[in-house]
């Protein structure tokens, strides 16, 4: 066991039997299941990790959890991680680290690792599994409530894994956490986490965890097994029970390897069974200290000293000193010696206003030691209640920041509300599981266990926010570190006071002291006593920073769980998707929609592509999957009004069995979405929306229905879905409909126009047919119940093969449209576009009032020069003009350095038309409408390219075609 | 598909499914729920099932009747109850994918994505309500001890597969 | 490694200073807006007899909180104006203040995901371009030469399909750009006073002539209100009313880790906007909540979905640790541009409705603002800003542009 | 993450609503009689007050409800939940 110098020969949570190899920094070690890195490299004896980020100094491990400032490891692997603390890294075979200078190391290697969520509700949740959440879980479970007991470390019973003699019940207190797991366990309604921690605290007691799932477990996690988890837990009660911090001690040289929080000495000792040093001095400013005294002498190692910042012993101090050990009160740790690592300390006498007195270099003895365990007093974890805005107090007595009063359905319970003792934790605890599970509804009483310490009540605490240093004013004190891994010190902080900051936010900004990865957990509360000090006053007065989500940094990974790749976001398909796969479809993403672009056959291009099947739609026959438009049936005896007041047309006189083309708008006029309107009889209309408005178009509805208009005897439903549409188009198009649907007489005469009509396919399918074209040609919509969708697809594309029926996207879609100016909302206007702009002033009722009509009177929106939407030819017959390209008026000098160019609108849509022969474009220009027959320059990059100013409607402008 | 510790995904394609809206007390509520075969649930998370139908509460003047019936014959009963007074029916058939979650470990499955409590005590077999399960709006109904349908609209009914296909793999 | 720390602050930045019964001119909030505005009243106009009132900490508002990118790659012609006069002054103010604020125009990526986007940012691309500003189209290719991290991959759910990048945009370090201002304002003389709330505005008929606070009444020949989510509450004070929300707006940091990101990455489809500040930390905004809100935080699904984001986007984050996150209270107007002028009461200003985006604005919010105060008529940049826009109709709307106006 | 109780459905996590903005603004009778500005008050402007405040919601997953929710803006806590047939409780705005 020579690899472990430091090991105890007992005692400790770890498994002797199992040897784990470590690398760290390239050097090999060995420690046991139960370690985690920090302990191993203790345990090896090596206590250095990289040095601090900015001033390259010596650092070593510190802490034993969480509070860590200098280990910070990248764990490294596959897909490594960085910025994990050593303190909460656990062993396993072969893990391999390297020790980081604060700055960590992004991956490129992919992660493929599985994270995921659960959702959890509960009727009390407890936060630590220490003394106190343990007792609340216990007490609370006991009612029959759903208990969520959670907690960060490795395995439940917090600060007790760390004890030696404390007792619950008259049994070693750890036997009480193994009894009290066990009955949670069997408990049906309990659910006990170990390596999960509680980060975030919201709204109505919803709290975040993260569960470190299969890290630990030393080979592959099985399949589907998330590697963390990050719990959504809603609470009627929570228990905070989430412990304290121990603080350092500010003075020269006090980062130096070798110095270690009391309390992480204490957990080494009798968690991890390792002396991290054979000689120790301990500085403190309260009792708690002794307990790490007393445990390193049972462990067989020298205390040469302990320094106690208190003038007086305390009963506590006295009872450790009877033991023999020398006890040095009234006195500070001045400065720390030793190169890499501490080889001794100074010490010196504090006056009661805490300055070194007499002759201060005649006074400072020297003392050898290779640790210095320092506890400059605790600070309650009170994250989550502040989180949630809960309110804090200094307690002048505790030297601490505790919770003042409660956040709605919480309590806080044990060190993390200053209540330092054991038995105090328990009783607190109990009392507040009780009171939790009673709230929620299931009634219970318990009695409180009984725990005892060698330190019974928590003694008197000094105040020591910094140690003076020996020579010079606090403005040079740079050795007198605040925050280790941001390397800030005294002389920072008096630099920020004397720049004229006086509050601890701006100090914090100044100094970054509280910044890094543990966000001040050992070094915020010392900034706030520093800043005081020199300042004047009490860290009360100064206040605290905001604590803010995550408790400690959880991994975007683990965040974003399994919305990643192709479960990022959904994908909605219709019914004919797999058809549209198979025969090759480019795609387009429309909203979360996917729809077949262009079909390209082979070699094709995507000109070529919309080449053909535009010659198909204008010349034969050509199909589309249209189902992805928005349908909603709108019912009722005040259908027709409620229409007339959404849409900017009439639709109340629209005759039974015809279709109507509407425009909506909001309130300020501007449009927002349009489609072609059924009436299916005396009170129901079918509506379509664009493909993206869909679900905004029914809340949009049903928002005036149900707030404003609840007289109206109106019900809307959405069936977008419920229905496969299928565009068919083209001089042919009859033939096709005619023989997929032979009961239905397909004349223009019988058949106009803008109606449909209700039949049944020769397939048997029920169908509604409308006479609607989207492209100027005569063209139909067949649609049939999503069920039938592919096959009624199949069925049309099988009766106009002889005809060459070719299916088309949405790249054909909008040139065809675009050839007859028909405007895609979105596309073609942008939300400041009004009906009149758009050159639809048809489409805008006289007669009647509807929503946004109001608006057109006002002064911007009655202008003449409005940007209106209009035709653009390129003069050179050639040029098809970047959508987005900006236009001017001729002879307008291209120069921006000089000045904004004027511009007088841009190119909404663009494309090669295989009808016209030609490239063109819509524009929204200013008073466009009153420039056509002008010629204006469209200004592609630096090139000016002439356009001429058409109108809208550049194919067809007759309207011969539709109907075939 | 199905796994080693009876977790099974299937879909149950072709459910007759009718959108009902009507206010609930009136006349036409009443001939509606007779119409069924059992009253239409008033409260949240509430089905009544009779013979071939089910009515699921949607809202507290929308029901989603599912049936094994055929639809256009269920729609014209249910026109008939509604005589022309304020509501609406409307077949919805292929407006939703039925798909069906089952086995002891369904309802860990589903707490992977769901916010809805689906504890026993708060949620049982013969409760259905609207939820999301991951970034999709489903209607959850829970059929049997361990068996759930998971109602998404249907074009986003492949996704909802995979997603819960992902979910299950780690009780394979 | 180690590394080099931030540049060093100037020995001294402000005096602290109790407030005098009497000021030529009040600014309501302390923040970059507020502190800008006083600068360049005492420095454009010579009004040096100037308090800052702030209620809390100077800066302490969305100053302290946002993600710190400049850019001027606006739509409209007002906003590219207001922007890019914004940009030029980014440019110089380094020199002018003294203070090396860490202004890096590292450039800013905005990506395409959807042929719409492509078509919006081609757009927005040439009437830059025609306004002045710089501004290019990139393809996939191209924005992965730029930004080496971002996932350009076509397999993916919302795709690259190209980006605008903007190259003297870019980002600087918010706390110490408001702490240059206000050193320059103190030292011209201005008043900055903290902890010092305004309850109430003293008026004489419609004419406002002083304020109430939480430190005693103060007289002021002009009152200019620039307390971004607390505006419409003071506008309540004063007795009218603003079309602004206030909501909540998130944003997170990462630890540090090694650069690795050289640009500013801002995605509106896939909701994302990125960079990698000079210590090494990842600034990350997410998205606005919904509701109104003065409670500076919001709700965790919004942070969870933009982590989801910003993985899709940038693989390599996903072991990257969420450090800090936090809130601000955005005052966001309906067509998502600001309010700079006149307000119902006389001599009563007000700049707001910044949403999202006002830090990039400081200077030129303050450079107009300052000139309102000071000849009582808008600057050109801001006289389309005004309050009379939400009853003709002439709203600048940047939502299309620009859904998230960071 | 706020839990809102629906008046139909009980409580839900907010992530299932859609947030209306300020409840009981009615939307004029006669749009046409207004002036410019009046029209402008009702488009643009809504109070925006620090405090309790009378905002509408809507369930949108669940039962596509709206109704009104008196909630305090700083806090966030919810202080009353009400149907939109419901009167206005006292003390909001």
């Amino acid at each position: 066991m020579s690899a472990q110098p430091h090991r105890l020969p007992s005692g400790g949570r770890i498994d002797r039997d199992t040897v784990l190899r470590l690398t760290v920094d390239g050097q090999e070690l060995t420690g046991h299941p139960g370690d985690t890195v920090a302990s191993a490299m203790l345990a090896a004896g090596r206590l250095d990790v990289a040095p601090s980020i900015y001033r390259g100094r010596p650092r070593g491990i510190v802490a034993a959890g969480v509070e860590e400032p200098n280990a910070l490891l990248e764990v490294l692997g596959r897909c490594s991680e960085s910025m994990l603390p050593a303190t909460t890294v656990s062993l396993v075979d072969g893990l391999a680290v390297r020790t980081l200078s604060g700055l960590g190391r992004l991956d490129p290697t992919g992660d493929e690792a599985v994270y995921d969520k659960k959702f959890a509700h509960t009727d009390v949740l407890v936060v630590g599994a220490g003394p106190a959440g343990l007792a609340a879980a216990w007490a609370a479970a006991r009612s029959g409530a759903r208990v969520i007991l959670l907690d960060e470390q490795s395995e439940p019973g917090g600060s007790l894994l760390s004890c030696r003699e404390e007792t619950v019940n008259g049994s070693p207190a750890l036997d009480w956490v193994r009894e009290v797991v066990a009955e949670l366990e069997s408990a049906p309604e309990a659910t006990v986490l170990s390596r999960t921690t509680a980060f975030g605290s919201y709204d109505d007691n919803y709290v975040v965890a993260v569960q470190h799932r299969t890290d630990h477990l030393g080979h592959p996690a099985p399949e589907g097994m998330s590697r963390r988890r990050v719990w959504h837990i809603r609470a009627a009660r929570v228990v905070i029970a989430t412990g304290a911090h121990e603080r350092p001690l500010v003075f020269a040289g006090n980062d130096r390897p070798g110095v270690l929080l009391a309390s992480a000495v204490r957990g080494y000792l009798n968690r991890y069974a390792v002396a991290p040093c054979s000689r120790a001095v301990v500085s403190t400013t309260n009792d708690s200290a002794y307990d790490t005294v007393t445990d390193l002498v049972a462990a067989g190692v020298e205390v040469a000293a302990v320094i106690d910042a208190r003038p007086t012993l305390s009963p506590r101090a006295a009872e450790v000193a009877g033991t023999g050990v020398r006890v040095v009160p009234g006195s500070a740790v001045v400065e720390t010696t030793g190169a890499s690592r501490v080889d001794g300390v100074l010490v010196g006498a504090l006056d009661e206003d805490g300055l070194l007195g007499g002759d201060v270099e005649a006074d400072v003895e020297t003392i050898a030691c290779d640790l210095l365990a320092v506890s400059g007093g605790w600070s309650p974890v009170v994250h989550l209640h502040s989180q949630r805005q809960g309110r804090l107090r200094w307690d002048e007595v505790l030297a601490a920041f505790v919770p003042e009063g409660t956040v709605r359905g919480q309590r806080v319970a044990g060190s993390a509300r200053g209540t330092f003792d054991l038995g105090g934790c328990l009783e607190e605890g109990t009392e507040a599981g009780v009171a939790a599970a009673v709230a929620a509804g299931f009634p219970i009483e318990a009695e409180a266990p009984v725990g005892r310490a060698a330190t019974g009540e928590y003694g008197p605490v000094r105040q020591l926010w910094l140690v003076p240093g020996r020579r010079g004013e606090p403005a040079d004190w740079h050795e007198h570190f605040v925050d280790l891994q941001r390397d800030q010190t005294v002389a920072d902080v008096w630099r920020a006071t004397g720049a004229g900051l006086r509050g601890i936010e701006h100090v914090k900004r100044h100094t970054s002291i509280g910044t890094a990865h543990d966000q001040g957990r050992t070094s915020a509360v010392n900034a706030i006593g520093v800043l005081a000090a020199a300042l004047g006053g009490t860290p009360g007065e100064i206040g605290t920073t905001s604590y803010r989500a995550p408790y400690t940094p959880v991994s975007f990974a683990a965040l974003a769980g399994r919305e990643r790749g192709d479960l990022f976001d959904p994908e909605r398909t219709t019914p004919i998707h797999p058809w549209h796969v198979a025969h090759g479809a480019r795609f387009e993403i429309v909203g979360q929609w996917l729809r077949p672009r262009y079909f390209p056959r082979d070699g094709e291009d995507i000109d070529a592509a919309v080449a053909r099947e535009s010659r198909a739609a204008r010349r034969g026959v050509a199909m589309m999957d249209a189902s992805t438009l928005g349908k909603i049936e709108v019912c009722g005896a005040d259908a027709g009004e409620f229409l007339d007041r959404v849409y900017t047309n009439a639709h109340r006189r629209l005759p039974v069995g015809s279709a109507r083309y509407g425009v909506m708008c909001k309130p300020d006029g501007m449009i927002l979405d349009d489609g072609v309107n059924l009436r299916l009889d005396e009170n129901r209309f079918l509506l379509t929306t664009t493909t993206g408005g869909a679900a905004g178009v029914l809340d949009w509805l049903e928002e005036w229905l149900q707030t404003e208009w609840p007289e109206l005897d109106v019900y809307c439903t959405s069936v977008t879905e419920q229905w496969t549409t299928i565009a068919v188009v083209g001089p042919k198009s009859r033939q096709v409909v005619a023989r997929v649907a032979p009961d239905l007489d397909v004349s223009a005469e019988a058949f106009p126009f803008m109606t449909f009509r209700e039949t049944t396919l020769a397939s048997g399918v029920p169908a509604r047919i409308c006479r609607i074209s989207f492209s100027g040609e005569l063209a139909y919509e067949i649609n049939v119940s999503g069920w039938y969708g592919l096959a009624v697809w199949e069925q049309l594309y099988a009766a106009g093969a002889d005809l060459d029926i070719t299916p088309y996207g949405t790249e054909t879609m909008h040139v065809l449209r675009a050839e007859k100016g028909y405007p895609i909302v979105g596309q073609d206007t942008d939300g400041t576009v009004t009906p009149q702009d758009a050159g639809m002033d048809w489409v805008v009722s006289k007669r009647k009032d509807f929503i946004g009509n109001r608006s057109y009177t006002r002064a911007d929106t009655a202008r003449a020069d409005r940007r209106h939407l209009i035709g653009l030819l390129p003069v050179d017959r050639v040029t098809r003009l970047p959508e987005g390209t900006q236009i001017i008026a001729p002879d307008t000098p291209v120069t921006p350095e000089r000045g904004p160019v004027p511009m007088l609108g841009h190119v909404t849509s663009s494309y090669h038309s295989e009808a016209l022969g030609r490239p063109f474009a819509l524009a929204l220009v200013a008073g466009g409408r009153d420039r056509i027959g002008e010629t204006l320059i469209a200004q592609v990059g630096d090139s000016p390219v002439e356009v001429l100013v058409a109108g809208p409607v550049l194919y067809d402008p007759e309207g011969n075609r539709r109907d075939g | 598909m199905r796994g080693a510790r009876g977790g099974s995904l299937r879909e149950l394609p072709f459910s007759t499914m009718v959108s009902v809206r009507v206010a609930p007390g009136s006349a036409a509520f009443d001939r509606i729920g007779a119409a069924l075969g059992a009253g239409l649930p008033e409260r949240v998370a509430d089905t009544a099932r009779a013979g071939a139908h089910t009515a699921l509460w949607l809202g507290p003047d929308e029901w989603l009747v599912v049936s094994s019936a055929e639809p256009g014959p269920l729609v014209a009963d249910l026109v008939e109850a509604l005589a022309g007074d304020p509501g609406t029916v409307v077949d919805v058939s292929a407006n939703r994918t039925i798909l069906e979650l089952s086995g002891a470990t369904a309802r860990q499955v589903l707490e992977k994505g769901c916010p809805a409590d689906l504890h026993p005590r708060s949620f049982g077999p013969g409760d259905a309500v609207t939820t999301t399960l991951g970034p999709v709006p489903v209607l959850l109904w829970q059929s049997g001890p361990s068996t759930y349908l998971i109602l998404p609209r249907a074009s986003f009914a492949d996704y909802v597969a995979r997603w819960l296909l992902d979910a299950m793999t780690e009780f394979a | 490694m180690t590394t080099n720390p931030l540049p060093e602050h100037p020995a001294l930045l402000w005096r602290n200073p109790e407030p005098k019964p009497s000021y030529d001119a009040i600014v309501v909030g302390g923040g970059g807006h507020g502190l800008a505005t006083a600068y360049y009243l005492a420095r454009n106009h010579g009004i040096g007899n100037v308090a800052v009132l702030e209620k809390g900490w100077l800066a302490g508002g969305n100053m302290a909180r946002n993600t710190t990118i400049i850019r001027s790659n606006y739509l409209w012609d007002e906003s590219a104006g207001i922007y890019e006069f914004a940009l030029k002054q980014w440019e110089r103010l380094p020199e002018e203040l003294d203070y090396d604020f860490l202004f890096s125009q590292r450039g800013v990526l905005n990506l395409a995901h959807t042929l719409q986007d492509v078509r919006e940012a081609r757009r927005r691309v040439d009437a830059n371009r025609l306004n002045g500003v710089d501004a290019e189209w990139l393809d996939a290719e191209e924005v992965a030469e730029v930004c080496p991290i971002v996932n350009i991959s076509p397999d993916v759910r919302y795709p690259v399909l190209g980006a605008t990048l903007q190259p003297r945009a870019g980002i600087a370090k918010h706390d110490h750009v408001a702490w240059a201002f206000a050193r320059a304002a103190d030292a011209l003389g201005v008043d900055l006073i903290q902890n010092c709330a305004v309850t109430g505005f003293v008026k004489d008929g419609d004419r406002v002539v002083g304020v109430r606070t939480t430190r005693g009444t103060v007289n002021a020949g002009v009152v200019g209100l620039a307390a971004a989510g607390h505006s419409g509450v003071l506008a309540e004070q004063a007795g009218f009313r603003l079309p602004v929300r206030s909501q909540p707006l998130q944003a997170l940091v990462s630890e540090l880790y090694e650069p690795v990101h050289p640009t500013v990455v801002m995605s509106n489809h896939v909701h994302v906007y990125v960079s990698q500040a000079h210590k090494g930390e990842l600034v990350m905004g997410a998205g606005v909540d919904s509701y109104n809100g003065y409670g500076r935080r919001g709700s965790f699904h919004v942070i969870e979905r933009q982590m989801a984001a910003a993985i899709e986007l940038f693989p390599i984050f996903a072991r990257a640790h969420v450090l800090r996150t936090w809130g601000g209270i955005v005052d966001v107007s309906p067509d998502a541009s600001p309010i700079i002028g006149r307000t119902p009461v006389e001599n009563l200003y007000v700049n707001c409705g910044w949403g999202t985006g006002g830090f990039k604005a400081t200077p030129s919010a303050g450079w107009t603002m300052a000139h309102t105060m000071a000849t009582g008529e808008p600057h050109p940049l801001n006289a389309p800003f005004s309050l009379e826009r939400f009853t003709t109709g002439a709203l600048i709307d940047e939502h299309g542009a620009a859904a998230v106006a960071h | 993450m706020l839990l809102l109780d629906c008046p139909w459905c009980g409580p839900r996590d907010e992530t299932e609503y859609h947030y209306g903005g300020q409840a009981h603004v009615r939307y004029p009778q006669v749009p046409a009689d207004l002036t410019d500005q009046e029209w402008a008050e009702y488009l643009f402007f809504r109070d925006n007050p620090e405090g309790p405040f009378a905002e509408r919601w809507v369930h949108s997953t669940g039962c596509r409800r709206w109704f009104n929710v008196m909630r305090d803006t700083t806090s966030y806590r919810v202080l009353a939940v009400y149907r939109p047939t419901d009167p206005r409780p006292e003390g909001s705005r």
